[in-house]
């Protein structure tokens, strides 16, 4: 066998008070798409990280390129090396336009001195040809949705002439489609000997694409198995040390209206929308990407008023101007960009879950109840299984499941009758999902409204009792889940 | 208990904590008999609630992710208007007390109505902290030249002047109020749920909105906090002054700045402890008088005020990369 | 036509900026004179070359409040230079720039190296810098430049002689303003480290796993700025024609607030040389009208004051308005929205 | 070191500001003074004019124990608390260069009396641009009172003497810097295009004023008249946009006030007619406690270069 492309060898990563990576090693090989997998807070980031140059590891971890040992990885270095790394949060840059986004890092890389706008413009126009996606180069990156934010993140990435690109959740706000499209051109990269890891908890998604696993439970790595040695189950009873399964809940028909919504038109961002969620049930919204379902939630939550339309809460009409009115009537959102929308990372654990019910805890000179909310956040820790336990742990330490985990618990502890969650097992394991989707249900059962927004059809079908499908800003299709299937759906949304 | 001990020490607070003492023992040893004087630590606790408050009042604002440029002409113009009033009613009725009160509940209205209006321009206009307040100190400076036409307003009654320099059981009046705005701060931050709310504000304001935080209504209101902040701080100095004009204090802006940000409250907000930015003002408070009883040429005092700004933090920077290090 | 003008960010200030102008003008026509204009270029000339640096500083998401006190400290080392060593213009300009850049090379280097916020560790120098330049001076003036030196501050381009014999034309001085006009540019736009400030200033952490070295960039800016307010005081006491240890008192302040009301960002990432230059010139517009408004003195600060927040907050309005025009998702049925 | 030193005499001269050329002068001649007669002479001030600064540093003085503190306000009521405790604590008070509050003060010494300067420099300015025509006044602050004192008592008198006098525009502002002077008196020439005149007030303000005129080409049409130190005034006095200036000796205000300081402690009060070596002639007022050092001194292109201030 030729020499990988890449060696990781006896790789460790220490962070005060968690061992993040343990001793692992694996390798590479040249043109082949490899998963690596492993619950939240496995080390999987850690690792990346480490091949990216952005962290050191331990002493005595080695890491091999072709063969040649690399002494010091840094940024740089790393990219010189052909590494490139597509991360979770994307880092691109918010303030430049789509075509500096894409192209700028080739400049670095390349140590120019000088920007070539001409240059620029070819490059970042191939790289999205490739992907298939047409985005204006001159907007500017912030206005851009998530999910275009990732595709130019990608665009990047090919821009790079990367020998390995890492894509560490890569799909989590990607529609079915536009999956299929990145695994079209992931092909297409492997075809021409570029090497990709692959990061998701998307089961489907992992054996649709990948060639090997890697599977690291706790910091530690448990093995790396082909295509074909393994199953779903064996693939997650390695990674969580445990048998999980993907439950699909009984579908259920309710009929105490809890919220509906009539005629909810927003210029240029929905139209004519109507539905209703009743007592007990989880009502999905799903569509393609960009297919306006956050802008609907959100006006729902009064982040966003709507221009016409009404919402009827048990029957009577109520006007929501912002969160704090939405919130008077029992409605929890939780939104789907965890980092910039649902976390203060640079706070503690305790102060982020505390947040959502200041009011309730403090007394009636606004001075907060202490011991209750320690109460609180302990309980919700317990609850929700956070790891680790400690509420003072910055919310940015957290790995990305526990983070989202945060985000339910202080939502949950405000006690809603409604609850939105849009996208709510982006980036989080298997296992989580399922704890997730276990605990949605119970909470539908306690006599809770649910709304789940979210791309994921097989999510959809999982929990939900009904579905709405919206495309283009409207409501194409209101259908109960009994006996649906994916592409009764999909043939709405498209 | 060692081990507590310790992590007093290691916090930014205590880091505070050490240097105080030191340059304290050091101006003591320097100079027992002035700067230890009965008289100096009396005048010390005369000179430091005016300027403590002003930094306190900037560390609310800079908290929140912000920052007051108009904090001095608040304190001014609120005198101003309310020595205008104690002085004319005074005048016009004799009646000392009643005009002493006159003057000091429009004074606390006035900075209330000014914090206000830069909460507005902030908060629901959402115009960058910095220039609106920049904007305000130009315009809370012009309408004071526009009623003092350049010249001190003056002739309060002699029982407001016990305000700024008296004092009940042998502590300065000042040093009182002061204590109240501390214990009141300290509460507000720490144990508060506006508090809470200003810190996960002055982080991440998205986040803070997204979580049914009333973002603009609490910006609205810390600026009005700061702002009567700002008027507590002006009547102190009309009574110590015993007289109101819009250039008093203007050295204060910048120097509240320094005590908030040596005090450990993060520039950029969601931090800040109100024993930091005590200790801090303190420091820069003994440092100036100390160095003054000296007779230290004054351009001198402010390069080594500067540099202990620096040093101070250079130090932070090098033990939090040691403990990072470890 | 109009679609392209729309997309240009600094309309509204251009907005503002006529508009103020148009409303000067009508009290006092004066205003519309090509002598007023020079007056205005001769006398803000150094706010902009200023404003200039502080944009780079800015853009990164920092921020200097010792400009004032590094251009005082320039000068009166300008001045020494001349009196004292050389009447040679040239190395007189070589060694204020030389000085300007080691004192930004010491915020860099606090800055960067030891990560003190940039405010604090500014005002630290500002107050280190300042105190040494007045102790040295004890606050005189330095007169007694050197003849050469003021003849060269007195140079006119483009010479027109006026009805009443006098002669007027573009300030010599514009040959600073107009470099660093376009070197600060050149920088930003077209330069990999200039885009590596606007990176920085968006997202430092995303900017340094792209392989830009942050701390480098810093020290660079601060350099540069540094070599701007060399140039600056050069354009300033030729001007003036002596060194005042205490002109620049507060200057500081005026020149982030014409760089903000241009459009810059406190947090960084934001901002441009079009855009800074418009805010110093509504600076400059508002306080030259004043006067030719005939506003009385005691209503002037107040009429600024009210300026500057009322045209800020226009902005500000338009801005939001925007903003929600951008989410826009093609509805369908409905006409789609520019995305 | 210090303590061993305490029966030595110590007077402390504080200026409203240190570090502007004006009062780095006054220091000059205070620390001669010192020398002179064998004190210790303290010459220390806030670094801006701000009254609060010096409220605390006279604190801090205090607690030093000092023996007479003089003192120019930058603001008179400001400063009477804390001076009342100076007093209390047994420390002579003096005024020098700017009026404190009178029922504090022991002695106050004037380098000039307000009214007659402020009449003086509108004598000047009509002896340059003649009794009638417009003209403008451009000053170092807004609410520096000793400025504002001698524009009022320049008014009133105008006023009086000369009705034919146009004043266009209330006292312009300049930040105490020549810069912002030398801006705003184009734009007052520009929107007054009939100006005759301009009285600058406080040092650097003429010569900003000046500038601007000699850039306007209008050295014959404007006549700048002033309060100017004369070293700084050179250029502006040769090329004529600054037609005369006036002022005192800064250096020996400083002096006198050591001076009177010193007498003051060993028991001599100042008497009108007193003669006080290196100054002159001294005249007090009958309220025994005002001294004025003398009349202020003019200086035109030809004299100029004669002063050493
Ligand atoms: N900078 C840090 N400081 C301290 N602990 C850290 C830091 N970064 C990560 N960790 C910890 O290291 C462990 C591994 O985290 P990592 O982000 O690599 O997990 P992950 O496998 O990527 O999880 P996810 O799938 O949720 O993204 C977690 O326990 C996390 O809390
Ligand atoms: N064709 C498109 N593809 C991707 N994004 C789009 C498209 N058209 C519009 N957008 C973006 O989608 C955003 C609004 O859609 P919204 O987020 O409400 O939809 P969504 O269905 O919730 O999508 P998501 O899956 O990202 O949550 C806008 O910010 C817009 O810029
Ligand atoms: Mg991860
Ligand atoms: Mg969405």
């Amino acid at each position: 066998m030729a020499t990988p492309l890449i060696e990781i060898d006896h790789i460790s990563k220490f962070f005060p008070g968690v061992k993040a990576l343990q001793d692992v090693s694996f390798s590479i090989e040249t043109g082949e798409i490899h998963a690596l997998i492993g619950e939240n807070g496995a080390g999987k980031s850690t690792l990346i990280k480490i091949l990216s140059g952005i962290y050191q590891p331990e002493p005595g971890g080695i890491i091999r390129m072709e063969g040649e040992q690399l002494s010091h990885l840094d940024p740089l270095t790393s990219l010189h090396h052909g590494i490139v790394v597509i991360y979770q949060d994307f880092s691109l840059f918010p303030n430049l336009s789509v075509l500096e986004n894409i192209t700028l890092g080739r400049f670095v890389k390349r140590g120019r001195k000088l920007v070539d706008y001409k240059e620029m413009r070819k490059v970042a126009s191939k790289s999205l040809e490739q992907l298939g996606v047409e985005i204006d180069l001159d907007t500017s990156l912030g206005d851009l949705s998530v999910a275009r934010q990732q595709l130019v993140a990608i665009a990047r990435a090919l821009a790079n002439n990367a020998k390995l690109l890492i894509l560490d959740e890569p799909t989590s706000s990607l529609s079915s489609s536009e999956v299929d499209k990145l695994f079209e051109i992931m092909r297409s990269l492997k075809s021409r000997g570029i090497s990709l890891l692959f990061i998701s908890h998307k089961l489907d998604e992992l054996f649709a694409i990948s060639d090997r696993f890697s599977i690291l439970r706790d910091g530690r790595y448990i093995g790396t198995y082909g295509e074909n040695e393994l199953d779903d189950d064996q693939l997650i009873a390695l990674m969580v040390g445990r048998q999980i399964n993907y439950t699909i809940y009984p579908k259920r028909y309710l009929d105490d209206p809890l919220l509906e919504v009539q005629h909810l038109t927003k210029k240029g961002n929905y139209k004519d929308i109507n539905f209703t969620l009743h007592k007990g049930e989880i009502l999905g919204i799903t569509g393609l990407v960009g297919a306006g379902r956050t802008e609907v939630v959100k006006s729902i939550f009064g982040l966003n008023s709507s221009d016409e339309g009404s919402i009827l809460f048990e029957g009577k009409e109520i006007t929501i101007k912002n969160p704090t009115d939405a919130m008077t009537s029992g409605i929890a959102f939780i939104p789907e960009n965890r980092l910039s929308e649902g976390l203060v990372l640079r706070k503690s654990m305790r102060e982020n879950l505390a947040l959502t019910i200041l009011e309730s805890l403090s007394n009636s000179f606004g001075l907060i109840d202490q011991s209750e909310r320690e109460k609180i956040v302990k309980e919700w820790v317990a609850r929700l299984e956070i790891r680790p336990d400690n509420p003072d742990l910055l919310a940015a330490k957290l790995s990305g499941g526990n983070q989202q985990r945060v985000v339910i618990a202080k939502w949950l502890a405000t006690e809603p009758k409604i609850l939105i969650v849009d996208e709510p097992t982006n980036g989080i394991d298997v296992g989580a999902k399922a704890e997730i989707h276990k605990l949605l249900r119970s909470l539908a059962e306690t006599g809770l409204g649910v709304i789940v927004v979210s791309s994921e059809l097989p999510e959809i079908l999982s929990i939900c009792d009904r579905v709405v499908v919206m495309r283009r800003g409207r409501v194409t299709a209101d259908l109960h889940c009994e006996g649906l299937n994916q592409e009764d759906i999909m043939s709405k949304a498209i | 208990m060692q081990s507590k001990l310790k992590k007093v020490f290691s916090s930014k607070e205590g880091v505070l904590f050490v240097i105080f003492v030191l340059i304290f023992i050091l101006m003591s040893i320097l100079s027992p008999h002035k700067f230890l004087s009965n008289y100096n630590i009396q005048s010390l606790a005369y000179q430091l609630p005016e300027f403590g408050i002003l930094s306190l009042s900037m560390m609310l604002i800079i908290m929140t992710g912000g920052i007051n440029l108009s904090l001095t002409f608040t304190a001014t113009l609120s005198m101003i208007v309310g020595g205008l009033a104690m002085s004319s009613s005074f005048e016009s009725t004799g009646m000392a007390f009643l005009s002493v009160l006159i003057g000091v509940v429009i004074m606390l209205l006035v900075s209330a109505v000014l914090g206000m209006f830069n909460g507005l321009v902030v908060s629901y206009i959402g115009v960058t902290p910095m220039l609106a307040t920049l904007g305000a100190s130009t315009l809370f400076e012009g309408i004071s030249l526009n009623i003092t036409k350049g010249g001190a307003i003056s002739g309060f009654p002699f029982m407001f002047l016990n305000i700024g320099n008296s004092a009940i059981l042998g502590i300065p009046v000042p040093m009182i109020i002061f204590i109240v705005v501390l214990v009141y701060m300290w509460i507000l931050l720490e144990k508060s749920r506006m508090g809470a709310a200003i810190v996960m504000i002055g982080c991440n304001p998205k986040v803070a909105e997204y979580s049914g935080i009333r973002v603009k209504k609490i910006l609205f209101q810390t600026y009005i906090i700061s702002g009567i902040l700002a008027g507590i701080a002006g009547i102190i100095m009309a009574s110590r002054y015993n007289s109101a004009k819009e250039s008093y204090g203007s050295s204060y802006l910048l120097q509240s700045v320094a005590a908030s940000v040596l005090g450990g409250t993060n520039i950029s907000g969601g931090e800040g402890k109100v024993l930091g930015t005590l200790l801090a003002a303190m420091i820069l408070q003994i440092i100036s008088s100390g160095l003054n009883i000296f007779g230290l040429n004054r351009y001198l005092t402010n390069v080594l005020m500067g540099f202990i700004l620096i040093l101070v933090l250079a130090i932070n920077f090098i033990t939090d990369y040691l403990k990072k290090n470890k | 036509m109009f679609k392209k003008l729309r997309k240009v960010k600094e309309l509204p200030l251009i907005i503002v900026l006529v508009v103020i102008s148009i409303f000067i003008a009508i009290v006092n026509p004066s205003f519309l004179t090509v002598e007023n204009f020079l007056d205005l270029l001769k006398s803000n000339l150094v706010l902009a070359m200023m404003a200039l640096g502080m944009l780079l500083i800015l853009l990164t998401g920092g921020i200097d409040v010792s400009a004032a006190s590094v251009i005082t400290a320039v000068n009166v080392i300008l001045g020494q230079t001349l009196m004292h060593v050389t009447q040679n213009i040239l190395f007189a300009i070589v060694v204020a720039c030389a000085a300007g850049i080691i004192m930004g090379l010491i915020n860099g280097l606090l800055i960067s190296m030891l990560k003190i916020p940039p405010i604090v560790a500014t005002l630290g120098t500002m107050s280190m810098i300042l105190g040494i330049v007045l102790y040295t001076t004890n606050g005189n003036w330095i007169t007694g430049i050197p003849q050469n030196f003021i003849d060269f501050g007195r140079i006119v381009i483009l010479p027109r002689t006026l009805a009443d014999g006098r002669v007027i034309g573009i300030p010599i001085q514009v040959v600073f303003l107009i470099p660093i006009i376009v070197l600060t540019w050149f920088v930003l736009r077209h330069t990999v480290i200039g885009r590596g400030i606007y990176a920085m200033g968006g997202n430092i952490e995303s900017a340094e796993r792209m392989g830009f070295k942050t701390k480098r960039i810093i020290i660079f800016v601060y350099s540069l700025e540094g070599f701007i307010i060399g140039l600056s005081a050069v354009a300033h006491t030729s001007i003036m024609r002596q060194v005042d240890p205490n002109a620049f008192l507060g200057f500081e302040m005026q020149v982030i607030a014409a760089v903000v009301l241009g459009g810059a960002s406190t947090l960084g990432g934001y901002g441009s040389v079009l855009g800074t230059l418009i805010g110093v010139s509504i600076f400059s517009v508002i306080n030259n009208g004043m006067i030719l408004m005939r506003i009385p003195t005691f209503w002037q600060k107040i009429a600024v004051g009210l300026i500057i927040i009322s045209s800020i907050s226009v902005d500000m309005i338009q801005k939001q308005k925007e903003e929600k025009m951008k989410v826009c998702v093609d509805v369908e049925g409905e006409e789609l929205y520019a995305v | 070191a210090q303590e061993a030193e305490d029966d030595k005499i110590t007077i402390v001269v504080m200026p409203k500001l240190v570090g502007i050329p004006y009062f780095n002068a006054s220091e000059e001649g205070a620390l001669q003074a010192g020398e002179d007669l064998g004190v210790e002479v303290i010459y220390t001030g806030p670094t801006t004019a701000d009254a609060a600064e010096q409220v605390k540093m006279l604190e801090d003085l205090i607690s030093k124990g000092v023996d007479v503190i003089a003192v120019a306000p930058n603001d008179a009521v400001a400063l009477t608390p804390v001076l009342m405790k100076a007093k209390n604590a047994g420390i002579v008070i003096f005024d020098w260069d700017t009026p404190a509050d009178p029922s504090v003060v022991d002695i106050s010494v004037h380098q000039i009396d307000d009214q007659k300067f402020g009449e003086h420099m509108w004598d000047l300015l009509v002896e340059e641009m003649g009794p009638t025509g417009e003209y403008a006044i451009v000053t170092g602050g807004l609410s520096a009172a000793n400025l504002n004192t001698w524009i009022d008592y320049g008014l009133d008198y105008a006023k009086m003497n000369y009705p034919g006098l146009k004043l266009v525009t209330d006292r312009v502002p300049t930040d105490e810097k020549q810069q912002v002077a030398y801006q705003k008196t184009l734009d007052l020439i520009k929107a007054y295009p009939n100006l005759k005149g301009i009285v600058g007030v406080s040092t650097p303000a003429p010569l900003g004023a000046a500038q601007a005129v000699q850039e306007k080409g209008k050295n014959d049409s404007i006549a700048v008249v002033g309060s100017s130190l004369p070293t700084d005034s050179g250029p502006y006095l040769e090329d004529g946009s600054l037609r005369v200036g006036t002022l005192w000796d800064p250096a020996k205000l400083g002096y006198l006030t050591v001076v009177l300081a010193y007498n003051y402690l060993n028991g001599t009060k100042p008497y009108d007619g007193q003669e006080i070596e290196n100054v002159g002639t001294i005249t007090v007022w009958d309220d025994n406690r005002t001294v004025i050092m003398g009349p202020p001194a003019d200086f035109t292109k030809e004299n100029y270069a004669s002063y050493s201030f």
